[in-house]
């Protein structure tokens, strides 16, 4: 349906409006502009540039599944069950945000190290250590963005229509079809920003991963922890690096929200 | 199947407390006004509110009762139209319909052939892609029937499904419906505000108001003899209670109503309005009831014109077209009403 | 397994060099000289791959008291290498490789119009320095006190890079930082050496671990480092040595 | 009203919800079991602590009101407007959240330090240099939060039932008042998630503050850098420090959550 | 005031094309079955929905054209019941009612007043203060009623207003929008499937099918001459299409109809379902037309039974509930209409 008027937005939220895109873009434009471009095609060939991007792209994006899995049913259960306790729990959940990344990083050394609560369990008894893997900078990066997702879902949750699952309920749908046949397409614009801030902040994750998995060449070296080592020596080119990332990341998210929006409901 | 239920639910200041059983293959309509407490009714026998007390049992198997058994919603085979369809938004019209076959395990291209067929069954056979958003009204309601009946549940619960039909879909669609409850075994129960409805599906009809039974029996009893002036309105009837002695009717909204056989005690005088003569000057003749009133309004009715009107004694008369535009009335005109003492049906309370 | 290859056996060649690879954790203010100088081991020793991980000293020294998989620590302070001698993951002493002292950097062209330590006490200047806690901080603390100055800076950074990279973008009139990030910020930054920096000179210790999955390719590194090539490549990165 | 069979969570969601849970909060756990709490009085009384956690919680606050003002009308242009141009938009301003903040601290210094695009010019004409004060900190945790108020907020907008507004143009109210009045309202579970996404994210920001506001005790240090330079000479001090910053989020979202969300509508 | 329009617009594979003139306290009532457009034109009238071209012009005033001119919604100053409410979840029925006036400009506390004012007269004086998720259905619609006319609009845009009210509350709810209508000054567009609703309350009728006007004229005049099936039933009336010669009429569906009157060409025979007489066997006597028919549905009206009949003519018949249960028909049973020739009405199309 065409929806009239649309041009016409009210000066009290255009104005608003403006002044936050340009809060959040004059920045960019500032590094572009201030960028040595001239040093781009020399720095992405550079083999380091490209591991390290693909390495960021892939670990980010697992964080971001692993978020999706573990994070939109915790949503749920914080939004729709009657569990007691829910208000407690759902702040905890909260506060991992607040924590600072590199004491986050710690932090799960104290449970998934080699001598923390289940991580050296699992080093008796499979000789598998987590630290400093791959693995591990997903699982840094899905212990910072996962509470993104979790709190973002819950809201799509709780502002939607929950008479719709009383009447999938009426059709026979366990809780458990509904959820996957109609509260997950319902609230599917919230499950799609909700991924979007958890890829974005893995994807910019640097003090957790770099404590947890450390910063080694090919295997945890995200952009993000290339950036940093740049920022060291040249840190005209840790800009370039983060431009690199922006443009990927901006790519990434034109290509894939509109894609996945477009298949959303609208009423 | 049977549905057997009592219960007792606080709702917003009113207490809903009614008993109901409907037997096997039967179909109960409830009628009553609006905020009567219908719709909690409904979704109390569908498991979606919990009473305060009572029971709830449907062939035998306890859903709910007070001791802790409650049977959740998915798990008591229900169709159920709801009073604003609720129709999955994300789902198309075809989808919607197949949702409950699908979910309870039928493989997907048999429960979409199963949906098609019921829409086309309410006339939306080539509307089964649409989205609910790009339904009408009435459209959206019918794909809401389509849905609530096709899995041949085990309760049936109807909430106004027909009220955005247009006159003739409304014909074939309660026809439809008619011929499926007619084969359907389950139980059914069906709130409308519509007394054809009530009368062209239900075997039974229950009415209820501010929450309680006030009338039950079979559509045609209760036409006849309506306890609650809801009732006789609804019916088209008027309803006048009172206390009888001899030929006479003392009203309880006062003055008499004579008629032609003895009563005694607490009864109701019913008046068809068919029965109302109107005059624009007392009329000299042989009915005994005369009264002076004043035309509250008039609404066309067919063949007929209906006029309400207000006074001592507040009455309903159907004149034909013809005689209410020679008698030239406007609302807020004054009339005599007469009515034949033979034509006062009289029952008692 | 872990990381990068770090178990793969580190055996000895007829010619008794280390081959596999040694993984050596260094505090990221020593990125460049580090990075050139494993290359050129590896050009020396054809089987061997020297692999880094450079971050702040204290995360390393952190990650090391989990069982990160090192063979070699150097860190940028003598505190840090004490935590993780302290607990015991050393094998054998920490031995100095590098120091280094503070400069002050101004942005090009100096607008502040700084000359020296003491326009740290001017309070209309916009001056940086670092933290207490971090070593460069500890540092400027001690030279502060040496000349009898009370400095009056408007942040404390929480490492030299970051109050460098204000200098570079000139907002601020000038910072104290090290004499190899001068050095390294290229034409954006000019040095000004003051006498009272020989004061406190902040020491880079380096030392193989004791939990070396390649302990002859850590002692290879820490010989490398500590060689006369070594050292002259950090003092061409603006290093003292020794 | 009761909605019945609510206890029963079914498994598939039970199972990675509990699983979240333990991800996110066993961290914590192990931050808890392991920190010195003998030291914890006398680090509570320190000044400089209480310092730094007043100038977090209000630097905090200020960039989610900040934030919300800016970010709730953006996010509005972005989910009802039929500007050309949206979906380019709606990824610029994402993108903030994928720079490494200490990156976007210099894109502040771009536009916002004595030499910036606007600096520079408020610099020269009333001598006032934005860097390195208060007011830096809160836009520094401004840039980095209001990315995750602008998405959640949007996705909260898209998901709700946009008729409401249309009922509302036909009595009368301007898309201003509609926005007010019937908009807010309506997807306030939404803005309540990213505020407390904000907020929680402008409370855990580290590397654009300093980087743009510096650490200056009292002036511009937060607990975030408190504790990183904790980190530097006393790790557990450190690991104090964040609980003692945990333990006043929880808090805070415990009061505020609750308070909020139940004036929340539940339709 | 005056609402004038034009509009031509596609809507999901139906090109609605309407033209209707409304005039100062005109109420025009829109009648037509499921998914004609009613909708469409109502949401095209309030500027919720850009036709693809026409105009739409109040008072003098081009509120859209296909120029360019487009005033949004917020700035016609509308009154519009939505078919399915669309009351504000967030605010109490008081503050729904109160939104219009609020938001243009009245203060709070008049506007609460007024709204509550408007919520006794609609009966729900003492639910102001619930949410409209706490109202039954027809609760709502009443509090979306009085919601649409409080403001004193130019314009009233009312989608089955009335469609969820029991009979009581229907009775008076429509005599109170009645009364309201009769000294409205604007122009008001009802869209109703009740005949009743129409001829109560709008002095003009204009019929949409398939998004096309089939007629249009005084409630009275559409009901003596439908034009289209639908109307005719929507009266209560069969309608038969065909073409005269004499004094028969040869039906399009086949079969012919002795008719009173000489007639040619194309013409409608109209059957009244009272004239319609049911009998077992073949009556032998005057009537001209006897058809052998089945009957498809029985339903109680009132004190007759609606039959409806199929075969060569389809009929429905009015007969008495007496006479009904004397002839024991069931559905499916065989019967034998007859039709004085004097009874069919005709005229031309
Ligand atoms: N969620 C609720 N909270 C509080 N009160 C409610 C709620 N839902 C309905 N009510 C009230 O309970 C009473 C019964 O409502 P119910 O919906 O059962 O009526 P109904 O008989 O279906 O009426 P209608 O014919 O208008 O649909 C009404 O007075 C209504 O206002
Ligand atoms: N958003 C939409 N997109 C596409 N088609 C639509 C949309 N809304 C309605 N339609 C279709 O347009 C036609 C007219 O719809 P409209 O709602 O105007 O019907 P109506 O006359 O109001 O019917 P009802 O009496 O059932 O309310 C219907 O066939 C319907 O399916
Ligand atoms: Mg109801
Ligand atoms: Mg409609």
């Amino acid at each position: 349906m065409r929806r009239p008027g649309d041009g016409g937005v009210p000066a009290p939220l255009l104005v608003p409006a403006v002044l936050a895109v340009a809060f959040l873009v004059l920045p960019l434009v500032g590094l572009v502009v201030r960028a040595p471009w001239s040093d781009l095609g020399s720095r992405l060939v550079e083999p380091a540039v490209g591991q390290a991007l693909r390495l960021s792209l892939v670990a980010a994006t697992l964080a971001t599944l692993l978020s999706l899995v573990l994070g939109v049913p915790l949503a749920w259960v914080l939004a729709r069950s009657r569990m007691p306790g829910r208000s407690v729990l759902r702040a905890l959940v909260t506060v991992p945000l607040v924590l600072p990344p590199v004491v986050g990083g710690v932090a799960l050394f104290l449970v998934l190290g080699r001598q923390g609560i289940v991580g050296s369990w699992l080093y008796e008894t499979t000789g598998y250590a987590l630290p400093f893997t791959t693995a591990a900078v997903v699982v840094a990066e899905t212990f910072v963005a996962m509470p993104f997702l979790v709190i973002s879902v819950e809201g799509a949750l709780r502002a939607a229509d929950a008479r719709f699952e009383d009447a999938a309920a009426t059709l026979g749908a366990d809780r458990w079809t509904t959820f996957r046949r109609v509260t997950l397409p319902l609230v599917a614009p919230g499950i799609a920003a909700g991924a979007v801030l958890s890829w974005a902040r893995a994807l910019g994750e640097f003090g957790a991963t770099i404590t947890f998995a450390g910063n080694f060449p090919g295997t945890t070296q995200t952009m993000p922890l290339a950036v940093y080592l740049a920022l060291q020596s040249d840190p005209e080119a840790a800009i370039v690096l983060s431009l690199v990332l922006l443009a990927v990341s901006l790519a990434t998210l034109l290509l894939l929200r509109d894609r996945w929006l477009g298949r959303a409901v609208t009423t | 199947m049977t549905l057997d239920a009592r219960l007792t639910v606080q709702r917003g200041g009113l207490t809903v407390a009614v008993e109901l059983a409907v037997a096997d293959g039967e179909v109960l309509a409830v009628l009553g006004p609006n905020g009567a407490g219908k719709s909690t009714v409904l979704r109390v026998l569908a498991g979606l509110l919990r009473p305060d007390a009572g029971r709830v049992v449907v062939d035998g198997d306890q859903l709910w009762d007070a001791a802790g058994v409650h049977v959740p919603a998915h798990r008591r085979s229900l169709g159920m139209v709801f009073q604003d369809h609720l129709l999955f938004p994300h789902l198309s019209a075809t989808e919607n319909v197949a949702f409950g076959l699908r979910a309870r395990g039928m493989p997907r291209a048999r429960a979409r052939a199963a949906a098609a067929g019921w829409l086309d069954r309410v006339g939306l056979g080539d509307l089964g892609e649409r989205r609910p958003g790009q339904l009408s009204g009435g459209q959206a309601q019918r794909a809401a029937l389509a849905r609530a009946l096709v899995g041949d549940p085990r309760v049936l619960l109807l909430d106004e499904p027909l009220s955005s039909l247009d006159a003739r879909t409304r014909l074939t669609v309660r026809a439809e419906l008619h011929r499926h409850l007619a084969e359907y075994r389950g139980s059914a129960v069906l709130v409308t505000h519509d007394p054809v409805d009530a009368m062209a599906l239900a075997g039974r009809v229950l009415v209820v108001e501010d929450g309680r039974i006030v009338q039950a029996g079979t559509p045609a009893e209760v036409a006849r003899r309506p306890r609650t002036d809801y009732v006789a309105r609804l019916v088209g009837l008027v309803l006048l209670p009172g206390t009888g002695s001899g030929t006479s009717v003392a009203l309880e909204g006062g003055g008499t109503v004579a008629v032609a056989e003895e009563v005694t005690g607490p009864v109701f005088a019913v008046i068809r309005p068919e029965s109302v003569a109107l005059y624009l000057e007392r009329p000299a003749g042989s009915p005994r009831n005369v009264w002076p009133l004043r035309l509250v309004s008039a609404t066309p009715h067919g063949s007929v014109v209906r006029c309400d009107l207000a006074g001592e004694v507040p009455l309903t008369a159907d004149v034909t077209a013809t005689s209410f535009a020679e008698l030239g009335l406007a609302p807020g005109a004054a009339v005599w009403a007469s009515v034949k003492a033979s034509e006062v049906a009289v029952h008692t309370r | 397994g872990t990381a990068g290859g770090t178990t793969a056996p580190s055996t000895a060649t007829a010619d008794g060099g280390p081959t596999g690879t040694v993984t050596v954790f260094a505090a990221a203010s020593l990125t460049d000289v580090f990075t050139d100088l494993g290359a050129a081991l590896e050009d020396q020793q054809p089987g061997l791959r020297v692999q880094f991980s450079f971050a702040g000293s204290s995360a390393l020294a952190a990650q090391l008291a989990q069982g990160a998989p090192a063979d070699v620590f150097a860190s940028a302070d003598q505190a840090q290498m004490a935590v993780v001698t302290g607990a015991g993951l050393t094998e054998g002493e920490p031995a100095v490789f590098a120091r280094n002292e503070l400069e002050i950097a101004v942005p090009a062209g100096n607008p502040g119009g700084v000359t020296g330590l003491a326009d740290f006490a001017d309070p209309d200047l916009t001056l940086a320095v670092c933290a207490p806690s971090v070593p460069c901080g500890a540092a400027a603390g001690a030279v502060f006190a040496a000349a009898g100055i009370t400095a009056r800076p408007d942040t404390e950074e929480e490492d030299v890079r970051a109050a460098l990279t204000k200098v570079q973008l000139g907002e601020v009139d000038a910072a104290l930082v090290y004499a190899t990030d001068v050095r390294a910020a290229g034409d954006a930054v000019e040095g000004i050496p003051f006498p009272e920096s020989a004061r406190k000179l902040n020491e880079y210790p380096i030392c193989t671990l004791a939990a070396a999955p390649n302990p002859a390719g850590a002692q290879a590194f820490v010989d490398l480092v500590r060689s006369a090539a070594g050292q002259r490549a950090l003092a061409d990165a603006g290093f003292r040595t020794p």
